[in-house]
């Protein structure tokens, strides 16, 4: 089963499919094919989202968006596939996914706000967990955290000594 | 007198929320027409601190992001190193992490009874718990050194071996647990207030649980026998068996059914640890810790904790220092979608007896 | 009651009778709120030492910050600590207050803590144990006996400078400010 | 995931109201509540608390700063402690603000001194307590009391219990690795018939794990003469990248083939790992990266800097004289090189035998040096071909790395019967080779003495392969009182040669025919007097004979003046010790003449020769850019 899932998902997409070990695939996608790859995963069985996450490849100027996908049937439980793909730095736009797995709402605001990754069609794209907003994200790699810890807490000055 | 609309604050500081998270909800009289989550009180960025620190430097803070159960975060931060560092574990090693693991199931289950049992006014149910969790905390302290955070269990193994004269005194403790199971049973589980006050509450079907990525409990509450130890085993858990607990029902009340179940599983996968514990070495030495270099890959590896399922999706770059981290724990789709739309209907009074039964912990949601 | 108790409690009953009943906001701040259950139930039980969880910050006077404190938590701890009536004592529980602790580089977190609220005692250890949270009780009884936990009164007094501080880091407030914002020069 | 579930059966909900009342039997249980300040919880064995430190034990290596998760340790001075090789003299400060309890600082600690203790009680309103120096009982009593005097309400760091150690470090979880890769030898029985060298040398994978094991806490490279850049090389090793490390080893030694084989390795014995375990093998790590780069020119790519016009002779072609020539013509000075052996090398050359240190290998650096155009004048000895004074007016200045080369005599009776140790070992290397006797006796206990001990041992196997032949070594000093590495002692002893310690020489004694019959030896009182320098005592009537065909004496070098003319060693001014007095830029009391080496220092060694080497070029190409000729 597993092999004509693989030739399919190569052969109607042009994907990569990589097998990681034995249940664990990650498949490289084109940006503009990810949504289709996520239906017919749907389809065919993988109803699961576990993680929606996103690394930043910064030398290649580049966001990675991470899929991990898994099932509650039975004989498909064990596998869990890593659907990637690539979008550019600079302008990091992206679909959302809300109506193929509902519970992608808060990861994609997470990542909005932690990565500058805006989802088009996203309700409520609204802060999560940060409560100001930040020049550069504070996820991304070009934002350090230690220099602006010396900059905000360091510049505030402890109260003893005054009078 | 036309009920008005109100927007209530079910705030970081009241006496119903557990953890420190905030509920916002619009209240029409005692009805909740809708809840909106705000988590980030407990938010300090643990994946970008993770960037920053070399591998070996990891352990003590990985440990740290969900405070009621740091043993499986541990657990899966080291499985996940030691499939990208190609790490064997010893055997014993094994056995050593599910004693750890069921162990500090077990302590958050209690955990789970004293928020439970103090929520709904049970509170001698909740000094019970609270005394039986601390004699685990006690055996913690003795095996780990710590007695909340143990920075035990690291990759290539555990870190020191069990003392000698432990197995003694944990089956001491564990058969105490498993004596006093009955008397919880008496005076909250068969409880009939505590049955008229969960019957029904905070109810989920098994498609809405599945479509909003539900795991754990809220799962196995509808009926679905699906757990992480089972379904891709780890440490020792393909050597001892033992059996899922589930429950029809998908309310509060079987939920918390489930949490009982559990603990007397977590109470026999312990004392079958103890007796079938093979002897050896227990740790299989990692690199230097300046100079560990762990070879570029990415991995996505999952752990069943008390809350559900716990996984960890980590890429190396081929440094010292992790590239990419991110925790997937079981409270963020719970505390988040399924918390939102159970809300919708409740009244006021159940929203912490909800959360509670969700096994909502807010530092899990914002890392 | 030997002699000098009852002379402590005519010459100034407020301090005397909040002293030996301090109820502690029942606030989870951070990760610290994982030792303060044990302690209020039947293993360690805090209630020999007068300590009750109080629900609402009007009813309490200890208020034991737990463990780290982010900016968020910042602006719910401020208001607390400003909604406790007088007497009011905190206690910075662990590392993380004193100096930063793990989350030393972390964006979200506020390293020193006694920038924001004054705090009268503060206990180590990354997780203190409850036996340090008794071991503290008693230090802040002597405290109060001699007059040193007085972070209420220091919180009046240079009430301008904290509220800079708490300005600085979270921005706009938008609560008024408690006292009346003078400084020590504007005074005279 | 999973079906409906199977095995689970169907529990009915029964409940009943009157369930709770049976909580009532526990209203006649004793209360389980631990009254704490009266009944306490005994702490368990392996509590994690504050620190506790033992300062004699602890080398300040500050392994324990660079490991800390959260930076709480900053290791600071402290004037009182005095600094030597392998011991620094700062010690970790904690700052309990910032600690997490997790105990990495314990598990890294070479020594093992740091460990947490079982105390956890600090409570302060001053929030400048929280930081606190480690340290135990053995170092500060008056902050840890006895039993009786401890009271939990007054406990802080200031007054905390004795010996209550919790986390302790145990070398079996340690974040290091105490044992050394089992270095690859020749086998004993194979080892004592040949030449061929003693020791393998490593594999990558075997240097790499090596390499890794090394913590970087740098106290090596404050140990070692010529402050070598180690933790550098050693690391470039672990990334399989044998140029860079190569770089870094040239930056301050250009003999790394030579060193990497005879060199005393002062900086294992100040390695942190040493002191627990064994400590990683620097010298044969660098012996690694110069077998690993064939071409040194290759790897290098060095050239020497465009020429300044200046000219400097440098008479010696030791491991000093080399540097010097080395770092000279970096800086674009014309250098000639005078030696009178054959090759380049000096004392390396001619003493250290073929097993130890190969001849391939020395020519392999000194070739290296000559290919950045170092011209090198062999078989000419200064003082005979060509003479002193035509080279101070010939060259802009002179480098003395003449080294120790003549051997001293014990001057007992008939001492005209036995050699000179240096000259067996030249004959033997680069000369036609010494018939051996089947009893050889060699006076002397330092790495010399051990050298021609081991070397007449082969000589014997070859030169009489089947009959009774045995080497016997006599020396002033005790076991312990050798100075010959006790590697070197190790390798002697498991060979097969006697020792006979703290005998002395009394007289050679000859047979009728004149050839020699055996020693004549008296037993030593004392060797070395109180201040520590050597006068030796002896119990005259106390004699004993050791027969013996053939005699050696290998009691030490002194180095030999006689080329330099009168009226200019007069000039030359010498310390009480009688070695050459130089100014820190290396100069000698006579303008314009440097010296370094065996001739200036104390410890005779390769890497103090090049070390000083490395200051007298820097003290020439000052005075030659000084002086507009």
């Amino acid at each position: 089963m597993n092999k004509s899932l693989k030739k399919k998902l190569e052969s109607d997409f042009d994907s990569s499919v990589e097998i990681l070990e034995k249940n664990g695939w990650t498949i490289t996608a084109n940006k503009n094919q990810v949504l289709d790859i996520l239906r017919f995963l749907k389809g065919e069985g993988f109803d699961y989202l576990a993680l929606i996450s996103c690394v930043d490849w910064i030398e290649k100027g580049e966001f990675e968006l991470i899929y991990i996908l898994s099932s509650y049937l039975a004989d498909k439980e064990k596998m869990h596939l890593i659907l990637k793909t690539r979008i550019p730095r600079k302008k990091p736009d992206f679909e959302t996914t809300i109506h193929i797995f509902e519970n992608a709402e808060p990861y994609e605001r997470e990542l909005h706000e932690l990565f500058g990754v805006n989802f088009n069609g996203h309700p409520r794209l609204e802060p999560l967990f940060l409560d100001r907003n930040y020049k550069t994200p504070p996820f991304r790699k070009d934002f350090d955290t230690r220099k602006y810890v010396e900059e905000t807490f360091g510049s505030i000055k402890s109260v003893e000594g005054k009078k | 007198m036309t009920e008005r609309e109100l927007e209530m604050y079910f705030g970081p500081q009241h006496m119903g929320m557990v953890g420190n998270f905030g509920i916002t909800l619009t209240v029409k009289g005692d009805r909740i027409l809708k809840a909106k989550a705000n988590p980030g009180y407990l938010h300090r960025g643990f994946e970008k601190l993770m960037e920053l620190r070399t591998w070996t430097q990891n352990s003590p803070l990985v440990c740290r992001v969900n405070v009621m159960e740091p043993h499986s975060m541990e657990m899966v931060y080291s499985m996940a190193v030691e499939k990208l560092a190609g790490i064997k574990v010893p055997m014993r090693a094994k056995y050593i992490r599910t004693l750890t693991l069921e162990l500090s199931r077990l302590a958050s289950h209690l955990f789970g009874c004293w928020a439970y049992a103090n929520m709904l006014g049970f509170d001698t149910v909740a000094q019970w718990a609270m005394y039986h969790r601390d004699l685990i905390l006690d055996l913690f302290e003795d095996f780990t050194g710590g007695r909340v955070y143990p920075i035990y269990i690291w990759p290539g193994g555990v870190r020191r071996d069990l003392p000698d004269g432990f197995k003694e005194k944990a089956l001491n403790v564990l058969h105490e647990i498993r004596s006093k199971i009955s008397d919880y049973d008496a005076t909250f589980f068969n409880n009939k207030l505590f049955y008229d006050r969960a019957k029904g509450i905070g109810k989920i079907s098994q498609e809405e649980a599945k479509n909003l990525g539900g795991t754990g409990q809220i799962l196995r509450g509808n009926g679905v026998e699906s757990d992480i130890r089972k379904i891709e085993p780890y440490a020792a858990y393909d050597k001892i068996d033992f059996e899922i607990p589930t429950r029809e029902g998908g309310d509060a009340y079987s939920r918390v059914w489930i949490i009982r179940d559990e603990m007397i599983q977590s109470v026999h996968i312990a004392m079958k640890c103890l007796e079938q514990m093979p002897e050896g070495s227990v740790y299989n030495k990692v690199p230097n810790p300046f100079k560990w270099k762990i070879p570029k890959g990415e991995t996505y590896v999952r752990v069943e904790s008390s809350r559900g399922e716990l996984g960890l999706y980590m890429v190396s770059n081929g440094g010292d220092k992790p590239y990419r981290v991110h925790f997937r724990t079981p409270s963020y789709p719970h505390g988040l979608t399924i918390l939102e739309k159970i809300l919708v209907g409740e009244n006021i009074a159940d929203v912490g007896n909800i959360m509670i039964s969700l096994y909502v912990t807010p530092p899990e949601i914002d890392r | 009651m030997d002699r000098n108790q009852i002379t402590k409690w005519i010459k100034n009953p407020k301090k005397m009778g909040s002293k030996y009943s301090l109820w502690a906001i029942y606030f989870c701040t951070g990760c610290g709120i994982i030792e303060i259950p044990p302690i209020l139930t039947s293993r360690w039980d805090a209630e020999r030492f007068g300590i009750k969880p109080a629900p609402s910050p009007r009813q309490a006077n200890l208020f034991l910050i737990t463990g780290y404190v982010t900016l968020k938590t910042l602006k719910a701890v401020v208001r607390t600590y400003e909604q406790m009536p007088d007497p009011k004592y905190t206690v910075g529980f662990g590392s993380c207050p004193i100096n930063g602790g793990m989350y030393w580089d972390s964006y979200n977190t506020i390293k020193k803590l006694d920038k924001y609220i004054p705090i009268d005692g503060w206990i180590a250890g990354c997780m203190p144990r409850p036996e340090s949270i008794f071991i503290a009780v008693t230090h802040l009884w002597t405290m109060i006996d001699k007059g040193i936990a007085d972070g209420y009164e220091k919180y009046k007094e240079k009430y301008f400078y904290y509220r800079k501080n708490q300005e600085k880091a979270l921005g706009e407030l938008d609560w008024p400010p408690l006292h009346p914002m003078k400084k020590k020069e504007e005074g005279q | 995931m999973g079906s409906e579930n199977k095995s689970q059966k169907k529990t009915n909900d029964k409940p009943s109201a009157l369930g709770p009342f049976k909580a009532i039997k526990f209203l006649f249980k004793k209360p389980k509540t631990l009254r704490y300040p009266f009944e306490e919880k005994e702490p368990s064995p392996r509590l994690r608390g504050f620190h506790l430190n033992d300062w004699d034990k602890c080398t300040g290596c500050g392994n324990c700063d660079d490991i800390c998760p959260s930076q709480a340790i900053t290791m600071v001075e402290i004037p009182e402690i005095k600094a030597e090789p392998g011991k620094k003299n700062e010690r970790p400060r904690i700052d309990y603000g910032r600690c997490c309890y997790c105990g990495l600082c314990v598990d890294v600690c070479p020594t093992g001194s740091l460990r947490l203790s079982k105390d956890y009680l600090h409570i302060h309103f001053d929030p400048k307590t929280f930081t606190s120096f480690a340290k135990d009982e053995k170092s500060d009593s008056e902050h840890f009391l006895p039993e009786e005097e401890y009271s939990i309400f007054k406990a802080n760091l200031s007054h905390r219990k004795q010996n209550n150690d919790g986390f302790v470090s145990d070398l079996k979880y340690s974040l290091f690795e105490p044992e050394r890769v089992k270095m690859p030898h020749v086998p004993l029985d194979e080892r004592k018939l040949s030449f061929i060298e003693e020791v393998i040398g490593y594999s990558r994978e075997e240097a790499q794990i090596e390499a890794g094991r090394c913590l970087e806490c740098k106290l090596c490279e404050d140990a070692c003469p010529a402050h070598m850049k180690i933790s550098d090389y050693i690391k470039a090793i672990y990334e399989d990248d044998a140029e860079r490390s190569l770089k870094k080893i040239f930056e301050d030694n250009p003999l790394p083939s030579i060193c990497g084989r005879i060199c005393m390795k002062h900086c294992e014995d100040a390695c942190s790992l040493s002191i627990r375990g064994e400590s990683v093998a620097i010298r044969w790590l660098k012996r690694y990266t110069a077998d690993q780069v064939d071409d040194f020119q290759k790897a290098l790519r060095q050239k020497s800097a465009e020429s300044t016009g200046k000219k400097v002779a440098v008479i010696g072609a030791g491991p000093g004289g080399l540097s010097v020539a080395y770092f000279l013509t970096l800086k674009g000075h014309k250098v000639v090189v005078f030696d009178s052996l054959p090759g380049g090398g000096g004392m390396m050359r001619m003493g250290p035998p073929a097993y130890r240190l190969p001849i391939t290998s020395i020519d392999k650096d000194v070739e290296y040096i000559a290919s950045l155009d170092v011209e090198f004048r062999f078989n000419t000895t200064v003082g005979e071909d060509i003479t002193f004074e035509d080279i101070l007016e010939g060259y802009d200045a002179t480098y003395l790395g003449i080294g120790a080369t003549s051997s001293r005599s014990t001057k007992v009776k008939n001492f005209e019967k036995c050699m000179l140790g240096l000259d067996f070992l030249r004959e033997n290397k680069i000369g036609e080779g010494v018939k051996v006797g089947k009893e050889t006796i060699v006076i002397g206990g330092g790495n010399v003495a051990m050298d021609v001990a081991r070397e007449s041992l082969r000589l014997q196997h070859i030169q009489h392969p089947n009959e009774k032949t045995v080497t016997k070594t006599v020396s002033l000093e005790n076991w312990n009182e050798m100075p010959a590495t006790e590697e070197e002692i190790e390798d002697s002893k498991d060979e097969g040669i006697e020792f006979n310690p703290a005998w002395g020489p009394k007289e050679v004694v000859l047979d009728d025919k004149g050839d020699v019959k055996g020693l004549l030896c008296k037993k030593v009182k004392k060797v070395f007097d109180d201040q520590g320098r050597f006068s030796p005592e002896f119990y005259e009537e106390k004699t004993t004979l050791l027969e013996g065909d053939m005699i050696i004496e290998a009691i030490g070098q002194g180095p030999d003046f006689s080329f330099i003319p009168k009226q200019l060693m007069d000039k030359l001014e010498f310390t009480e010790r009688r070695k050459v007095k130089v100014d820190e830029g290396g100069q000698t009391s006579i303008s314009r003449v440097f010296a370094g080496g065996d001739i200036v220092n104390l410890n005779l060694d390769a890497v103090t020769a090049i070390a000083d080497a490395k200051t007298a070029a820097e003290g020439i190409d000052k005075l030659l850019k000084k002086t507009k000729r």
